[in-house]
This record gives C-alpha cells, structure tokens and sequence, in this order.
C-alpha cells in the first residue's frame, strides 16, 4: 500500500510518501490511521487530531468506514486552503 | 476546462478564447484570486502551493462536472497554479459563461467554493515568523455548504 | 471607475490596471456581458446601444459609490459602450476587487443588477423582422430588488 | 424647460428633444405628461401607457409628485436595457 502526506502531515511525520505492509485486521481508514498513529511519537503527534485529517483513498475522498487494500494510493492530508 | 500550471496566466486571452465564437453566450462571470500581503496580520513575503497532482486534475474535473450539470453553461475554466507565488501574484482563475448572468454568477460562486474546499492545495506562507501552514477557514466551509442538495437527488 | 464608450475594451488589461500595486487584493470578481444571437428567437445581426450621456455617468457613479459604501472594496470598474454592436461583441464590464472574495462576487452582482434596471441604456435589436426596442425584463426588476434596503437605513 | 425623449418615445413622438413653456399649472411630473399628452396623436400614442415611462428631471429619476420648473431638463423614456 502506497501512503502520501501533504502539507504539515508531511513535515510532522518527516515522509512525502512511503510503501506500507500494515498487518490482517488492518482493513478500513480509520484501522489504517490507528495502525499509524502506532508507530512511533512522530505518527503519534502528526495523527493527534484526528479531525483535523482528511483521507483520499486512490484520489477520492475516503471515509473512516471505507475499505483499503494493499494496491491501493492512500493521501493523508489536512483540509485544504487553496483557491 | 481544467488546468493546473506552475505558470502564470493572462485573464484577457484566456477569456477570449473561452467564449470565441459561441455567440450564445451573453455573458461570463470570472473570478481570480491573487497573493494578499496581509493574511492574518503578519506580513507574506512569499507562499508556496503545495498539491496532490494526481488528486487535484481530478477533483476540478468532477467540479467542473456537477457545475454543468447544474447550470447551462456554454463554457467554463478553471486555472490553478501551484509552487512559490508572490504578493500580487495570480493564483487562480475560475469563469463561467452562459446566455443569462444569474447562471454565470452562481456557477463561478459554485466553482470557487467547492475548489476551495475539496480541491487538494496547501498553502505555505513565509511569514515574519517564519514558514507556517495556513490553516483552512470556517467560512470557506460555509459558503461551500450552500451548494449541497438535500433529499434523493442529492450529490453528495 | 466608470467609463462609458465607443470602442471595445481589453479585459486582462483593464483588470491588470485595477489591481496593480495593491497587495490587500485578495480577489476580483469580473462580469463581462457579450450580444447575443439569439433574444427571444429571432436571429439578431447587430444592435445599437443608445444612452442619455449626461444622466449615465451620474447613475454609473452613484451605483459605484452605493457599491464602495456597502462592502469593503479594494478598487472597482464599470465600462460600457454605446453605439452600433455586433454578436459576440462586449458591451459591459464589471469589476469588484476585495480582501475577501464574498465581498468581490456580492458587490460585482450588485453592480451589474443596478446597472441593468437603473443606467440609461436602451437597445435597439436589428432582427429578421426589422429594428426593435427590447423589453425591460421582470427577472431584472427582481434581480436588482434584493438589494433595496429596507427600514431606516434604507438607500431609497 | 428642455425635454428629452428616447428609445421608441423618440419613435412615436419623432423628436429627440424639444424646448417647451407649459401653461401655468404645470407644476409636477405627472402633470407634464398630462399636458403632452393632449399634444396630438403622436404623443397620445406615445404617452398612453403610463406604466412603460420613466422620467428624469436633471438627470435623476423622478415621480409624478416631483416638481418641475422652467430651467429643468426633463427626459422621458422607457425602462431601461442596458448591460
């Protein structure tokens, strides 16, 4: 599974992208941000706020319920500010 | 139309070619936002957009779309820019054409609040107090808002 | 500014001129109204725009000043042309420059609306049954009536 | 007093402006129109919808009420449709 971050997720977990084998059971969004949130203090404060954190799942927005699978592009990212 | 370009833009031949030879149009409302100096109280002397490539051609697509379905327009445009932009700098320009003002109008509104709330940009000021991430507005969701249908022929 | 005149306008020039040198600009909201070639069916070959020159500077700049008293504006344009015009040809261009683009878009609405129901402007249709007069539209009267302030503070 | 006609009140009443003294009595908008409408066929026509004329003294809009005076110049026409 392909993982990006943008924006301040990018600087707080210190990685513009990384390839993830997370373990069974790991199967929604919202598994895959606890898994990450587990895996060491950077991902733990980068994942603090969970409502500040917005999921796109193969470039679509994502919801913590929808599934993921391992061929799958899944962006973390704060609410957007262009425009 | 959707673009998304390091480059800047020119309004006036932009428009031109939107609306060229279409006399159906009888008018076209645009919007374009530039780099303001004074987000917040400390001075901008500079931010870089950041993107989600991928994502971001995208969602403009699927904006572009519903604000089709929803109004008749002849033509529409959507430019964003991305990378390091100055104050006075041009960031985006969203235009709207249709025979009837009131359908350019709420279509360019449309556009430019559901770009500013789903398409994936970041911005990046280099304050006074150093570089920091500006932080999305509630106002910006609001005015996005409007512009959810309820009921079964919802889009969303 | 207002002007009112012959010759056609360039818009990314206009535009680059409003905005020059003020970095508070965050956005500017534009309208451009084209001829069309289709009112009410018949097919239009050109019109001419006929004004009463004494009285359509002074509404245009009053509509302005009403446009700059009611939200805060950066800078703002009104351009329309008289004479003999054809379709696909500009007529009119409306321009609010703000901090914030709800102001832009609200005010370039406002501007356009009042112009529509209140400048001395009056189009002469030349069509395949011969020159005529157009109408005065009802959904213009409504347009422009949600800006009339009510109570006290009312503009008129 | 200057009177100004334009759009199809310059077709019907085939004048684009005109100097005119009206009698003594003729002190409003509304009065005006009154006694050009008793002008002749031209501006019986022209004037017979009441409802479709709009009129400026010295360049601002005014109502029947409004008074007038022989140094006001008065336009007459119909709504406007610019833009």
């Amino acid at each position: 599974m392909k993982l990006l971050y943008f924006a301040w997720l990018k600087t707080k977990t210190g990685l513009a992208e990384e390839n993830v084998t997370p373990p069974a059971g790991v199967a929604t969004v919202g598994q895959l941000l606890s898994w990450l949130e587990g895996r060491g203090p950077n991902f733990a404060d980068a994942l603090s706020d969970r409502g500040a954190i917005r999921v796109a799942v193969n470039q679509a927005y994502a919801k913590p319920g929808d599934p993921i699978g391992p061929d799958d592009e899944v962006a973390l990212f704060p609410p957007v500010t262009g425009g | 139309m959707i673009r998304v370009q390091q480059e800047d833009f020119d309004v006036g031949k932009e428009l031109a070619k939107l609306t060229e030879g279409n006399q159906a149009i009888g008018g076209v409302a645009v919007f374009v936002g530039l780099v303001r100096d004074m987000a917040g109280g400390s001075g901008i002397s500079a931010m870089t957009l950041e993107h989600y490539p991928a994502m971001t051609e995208k969602m403009l697509s699927e904006i572009e779309e519903e604000a089709k379905q929803r109004w008749p327009l002849e033509a529409s445009l959507v430019i964003h820019r991305y990378g390091r932009l100055e104050p006075g700098d041009q960031i985006v320009m969203v235009a709207a054409a249709s025979a009837h003002r009131q359908a350019a109008f709420e279509a360019c509104e449309f556009l430019m609040d559901w770009l500013k709330t789903k398409a994936p940009f970041w911005k990046l000021e280099e304050t006074d107090q150093g570089a920091q991430w500006v932080d999305a507005r509630d106002s910006d969701d609001a005015a996005a808002a409007r512009w959810v249908k309820r009921g079964p022929d919802a889009a969303e």
